[in-house]
């Protein structure tokens, strides 16, 4: 590790704290706008809204292993992603909103981001149900011979679904270009990994497929994770899928809907081990043993980021609801006759 | 008798079936521990234990087939599907295994299990989580569909199905959670397949079920104030699917509208009208009016989410288009 | 012009289309190296090849997944379910995913999914094998779902489905693979969501899709002889469903009956019998009637299965009991 | 295996002897019964019957392993299973040819035999769709505390499907008594395992869900499927599931509507590679062995077997045909109003 970090640039590595610290304002907002907020026009509403601080690491140094043409896809705790991939903050936030300028047009919600234009693929809900997308995408860039290859996110409770081994299977059966980074956070809502799964070791399911056993990364340290996800990736172009782990963890509770540490006070003990090992403090350390005299320019990107996040919310606050129209838009493309039989 | 939410009416349904009958188990993703997703099991683990309070991986295809099983070998499998939507992954485990079986072999097994699941939407839950497919379900044979429109039906209902011998698809809309009933000291059961008059009126009937009843009771009052007397009939049960009050209520008011939360297509409203005109032909002064959801996938953003949800001002309409 | 069953006709279909479009693959069990179940992809692994014609694990839930995920991403994959049964399995993929991702990120996406399904019964094929499940299907906004009735039809509707943007449920009647018609030698496409009138007649309406409408004409036929004239409709695509021409011939011969392979509750005569009276009240001289399959799951015997079975000589009767 | 052998006594041999071979039998009367019986009275109809031939060593070595109070159950290849276990033969035909007196009434067909009575649980046509069933059962008995364990035939080609993924990491999860046997004929209809499967040797699946990796034995050897079979329901009662595997092979098409030679050229040499193991030979070469001067009782269990066959079939011919009210019979259990709320 200590020589890996050796190896990445100062703008590299301020830019990953940029974006580490730019999340987790983000999602701290969006509780709070979610929790505290009290005049309507500015709150997050829903039953749904789930946050990932205390992964960041894990989001931000997978997807910055990916090369432009690369692609990625996960499930509902997706925000980070979709920051880390280039979205625009401003679009993200105004999907929670549900606002037309937002990624979806108001229409997908915190749970469905997605952008075309930076391949960020989505953001889906149905536990498992896009991981053969992610596969589906990988054939794609097989069929084409593009050499582009894809980083499929999938929780530790998602592993125990009949989408993951079909797809799995498909995927190592067809040799596709895919990495599946198990984002181990040691917990599906309340359940534990141990309580949900036979097999407590993510990789060793590899071995079910055939597939090539990856590494088990500290998803707390972005160093570790960015490295380890880069090599597994260009591993897949040739030889096909990988599975490997980021064990990290999940500061909030599951969704907005719940409180883990409520509901399971069994865990309670565990959270002040890993905020111990916050992400953003992680990496934080590494830089300032590297760069003397560093502090400035770390609290400037800290100002920065709050600003982001607070253009966001007023770009969000400050943009239309759809209306009528998008309600009844994009439920099929156009089916006009002359379209239907070109 | 006390007041009880629907929440509290239907955990009060399931402890004391769990009490009266030690082959009653649960089992189901976050019932446990987390205490239920909708925090109706709350307090069962901690009362009856793991192996009757059973915790499972997210595995719907596994949790409706392997509580199939067990009900064949001779246990009460009370499942719990966190929502309807999930569900659909075990689409083929419930239609094409539990509610075949009984038939398939000839009654040499019975499948005596109870699949419950949260159903309705209008939270902004987005479209892969906004489904009422109760129609759907119903469709199959082999199959008993229920969803209670309140508390005290919720409790009856739900404790008729633990006991009866038959796979059975148990909905609890998520809007009536919170809402509360009366419910009697005294056991009551609510028996399969019998619908019920939830108000009677002479002008026009509506018919319902699920959170549709509280919109057409609330359009009946409505309705009152300008000297319309509805008479509201709760569906209950969607299969079997007992006519009878429908019929004699349309028979009387030769006027109807059926009322949904699920979509419009080969649906609910679809089968009440196509039995209504086909069975009192002759009584019908209207044809019969269907309320539902816009037929589109349900958006995220809640003015627009609300604008696609029926709702007691569409009924009221929908009722003066009829008479 | 050539006479062709319909699985050639449907072979051909396939065949022009990968011809003409490199995007257009193929992906399924036994499709490949086996020649398909039903022998419509003959040939085709060893003219297109493994990457064309993919082989695929017993995997539904990944075949609709994965052919989603491709479709996305700007393939133009026709994924084939064995039969229509095994799709129960791939319901979540289908609905849930397919037919939402087009609205859910507001057209970001784009699904040009076929998913081919062979459908029907009445081969002993037993409780789990014997599904029609079209309507339950066509319930959801995001899908198209189509069943042709006859080998011409079946060329230009899968031709049109092949080219359209749409996810799409298309499932072909087992029963009539064997079945010729008469195919132009120049290409052709039915538009999506575009019935037809398969017999015009003046006294009665029946209306029906896939097996039913061979049903359908045989009892025109039938009923031609005592000079009762029907007019047959096929509706082609559940949805999106063209209520035109029904509604047309509705209005002139004021009466109509309904005939479906699937089961009778919650589907598509429930549609089409609620759509008439709604939209055609004034013009309902009787109920619209309905023959379907019998409400049971089915069973192996064969004389007792056919007794569940829709025929031409029930639809006479029907037709009859709407004089 | 030689020294096993020995353990046996010779009426155990000869019993298994008697089952394969009058398994065989029975397989091949409705082999011919569907093709090339010309009355239509004696025919079997329909579009579905899997033939077993070829697998008897696993079908009948297996059942064997079984207490009284244990528990079976299948997928639709099921004829064999039904007649190890004790299904009488006479309802086994009668249900082949949709009678009344079949096992399930006429009404489930060949797909579809079950026999609550000596725990045979079917019969199930929907591949995978019958692993969780088992899994089912098996939480019963642990639940009531029985002792009783549950052999599940998997095929080599339901291993890619997500109820097998579901069902068995679930049991591993609760411990349950339960044997996964992967009868592994090497192909599910026309696709080889290694064209299905990133995971060609099915035990080594158990990693996935840390589950016991039991044995793989030779399919055609009786006594080994015995010995291997009985030791891992032993094993299972106490600690939980096992998935073992039993190699064997499919001597006919997978099904009447198929050909399998036809289909797939490419398979052809392998057949007769297998048939040179027939399990029949292989046990009566053990028996032969081990006593000498057998072949006048081998030979009288031949006949024998033919004997119950033939009688199978015309009891099935002579039985009725289910009739309307068979037709609408248990749909539902009786909902009597006053069962309904008992
Ligand atoms: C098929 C399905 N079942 C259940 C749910 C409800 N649910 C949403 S998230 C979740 C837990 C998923 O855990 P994991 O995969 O570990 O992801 P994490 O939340 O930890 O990021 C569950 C059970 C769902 N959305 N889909
Ligand atoms: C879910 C599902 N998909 C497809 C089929 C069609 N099908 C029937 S048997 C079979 C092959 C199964 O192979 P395997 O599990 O190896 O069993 P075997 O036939 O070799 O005994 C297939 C694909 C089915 N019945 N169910
Ligand atoms: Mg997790
Ligand atoms: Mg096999």
């Amino acid at each position: 590790m200590a020589t890996k970090i050796e190896s990445l640039t100062k703008e590299t590595l301020l830019e990953w704290y940029r974006e580490i610290v730019l999340i987790r304002k983000f999602e701290n907002m969006c509780h709070h706008l979610y929790f505290e907020e009290k005049d309507p026009a500015r709150k997050i509403t829903g039953v749904y809204l789930h946050l990932a601080t205390g992964s960041e690491a894990t989001h931000v140094g997978a997807v910055k292993a990916l090369g432009v043409d690369d692609h990625v896809i996960t499930a509902y705790r997706d925000h980070g992603i979709a920051i880390a991939r280039g979205v625009d903050p401003n679009r993200v936030m105004a999907e929670m909103m549900g606002k037309r300028t937002g990624t979806s047009g108001g229409k997908g919600g915190s749970m469905h981001l997605a952008d075309r234009s930076v391949n960020f693929w989505g953001g889906y809900a149905i536990v498992g149900g896009h991981v053969p997308l992610g596969v589906g995408i990988a054939l794609k860039e097989k069929y084409v011979k593009s050499g582009s290859a894809v980083l499929c996110f999938v929780g530790d409770g998602a592993l125990n679904n009949g989408y993951f081994h079909e797809a799995a299977n498909m995927a190592q059966v067809w040799k596709l270009p895919i990495v599946f980074l198990i984002e181990n956070n040691l917990v599906g809502m309340g359940t534990r990994i141990e309580e949900s799964s036979g097999q407590t070791n993510p990789v060793k399911r590899a071995a079910g497929y055939g597939m090539k056993e990856g590494p088990s990364v500290d998803g707390q340290n972005i160093v570790e994770v960015y490295e380890a996800v880069k090599a597994e990736l260009d591993w897949s172009r040739e030889n096909g899928p990988v599975l490997m782990e980021s064990r990290t963890y999940r500061f909030e509770g599951h969704g907005v809907s719940d409180k883990q540490f409520d509901a399971r006070d069994d865990l309670k003990g565990e959270l002040a081990i890993w905020e111990a090992r916050d992400p953003i403090n992680v990496l934080a350390d590494h830089i300032k043993k590297k760069y003397k005299n560093i502090d400035d320019e770390l609290a400037k990107l800290d100002t920065e980021a709050t600003q982001v996040v607070n253009e966001a919310v007023e770009y969000a606050v400050n943009s239309p609801a759809p209306d009528y129209n998008d309600l009844i838009a994009n439920v099929y493309v156009a089916l006009t006759p002359e379209y239907r039989t070109r | 008798m006390k007041n009880l939410s629907m929440r509290d009416a239907l955990r009060a349904a399931l402890h004391e079936e769990m009490i009266r009958d030690e082959r009653v188990f649960l089992m189901g993703e976050e019932i446990g521990k987390w205490q239920g997703t909708h925090r109706v099991t709350r307090g069962f683990y901690e009362e009856f234990g793991a192996e009757r309070v059973r915790d499972t991986p997210i595995s719907e295809m596994a949790i409706a087939g392997v509580a199939t099983g067990a009900a064949m070998a001779g246990l009460r499998p009370v499942a719990e599907m966190m929502t309807i939507n999930f569900a659909f992954l075990a689409f083929d485990a419930i239609i094409n295994h539990a509610a075949k079986i009984h038939y398939m072999f000839n009654g040499q097994f019975t499948v005596p299990l109870v699949v419950r699941a949260a159903t309705g939407w209008g939270n902004q839950a987005t479209a892969t989580h906004s489904h009422t497919p109760e129609p759907i379900w119903a469709h199959f044979p082999g199959l008993i569909v229920g969803c209670p429109s309140n508390a005290y039906d919720a409790k009856g209902m739900l404790k008729a199905a633990i006991r009866d011998e038959n796979p059975i698809l148990f909905t609890e809309v998520i809007a009536l959670y919170p809402k509360p009933s009366p419910i009697p000291d005294e056991e009551y059961l609510i028996p399969i397949g019998e619908s019920a008059v939830k108000r009677e009126g002479d002008d026009v009937t509506i018919v319902s079920y699920g959170r549709g009843v509280e919109w057409s009771l609330e359009a009946a009052e409505t309705l009152a104030k300008e000297d319309i007397q509805a008479e509201v009939i709760d569906i209950r049960w969607l299969r079997p699917l007992d006519m009878s009050k429908t019929l004699a209520s349309f028979k009387k008011t030769n006027r109807c509208v059926v009322v949904e939360e699920s979509l419009p297509h080969y649906s609910f409203g679809s089968e009440i009208a196509a039995q209504l005109q086909e069975a009192a032909f002759d009584y019908m002064d209207a044809p019969v009016k269907r309320v539902s959801a816009l037929d589109v996938p349900l958006p995220y953003a809640r003015d627009i989410e609300l604008m696609a949800l029926p709702n007691a001002q569409k009924v009221v309409q929908a009722v003066k288009e009829v008479l």
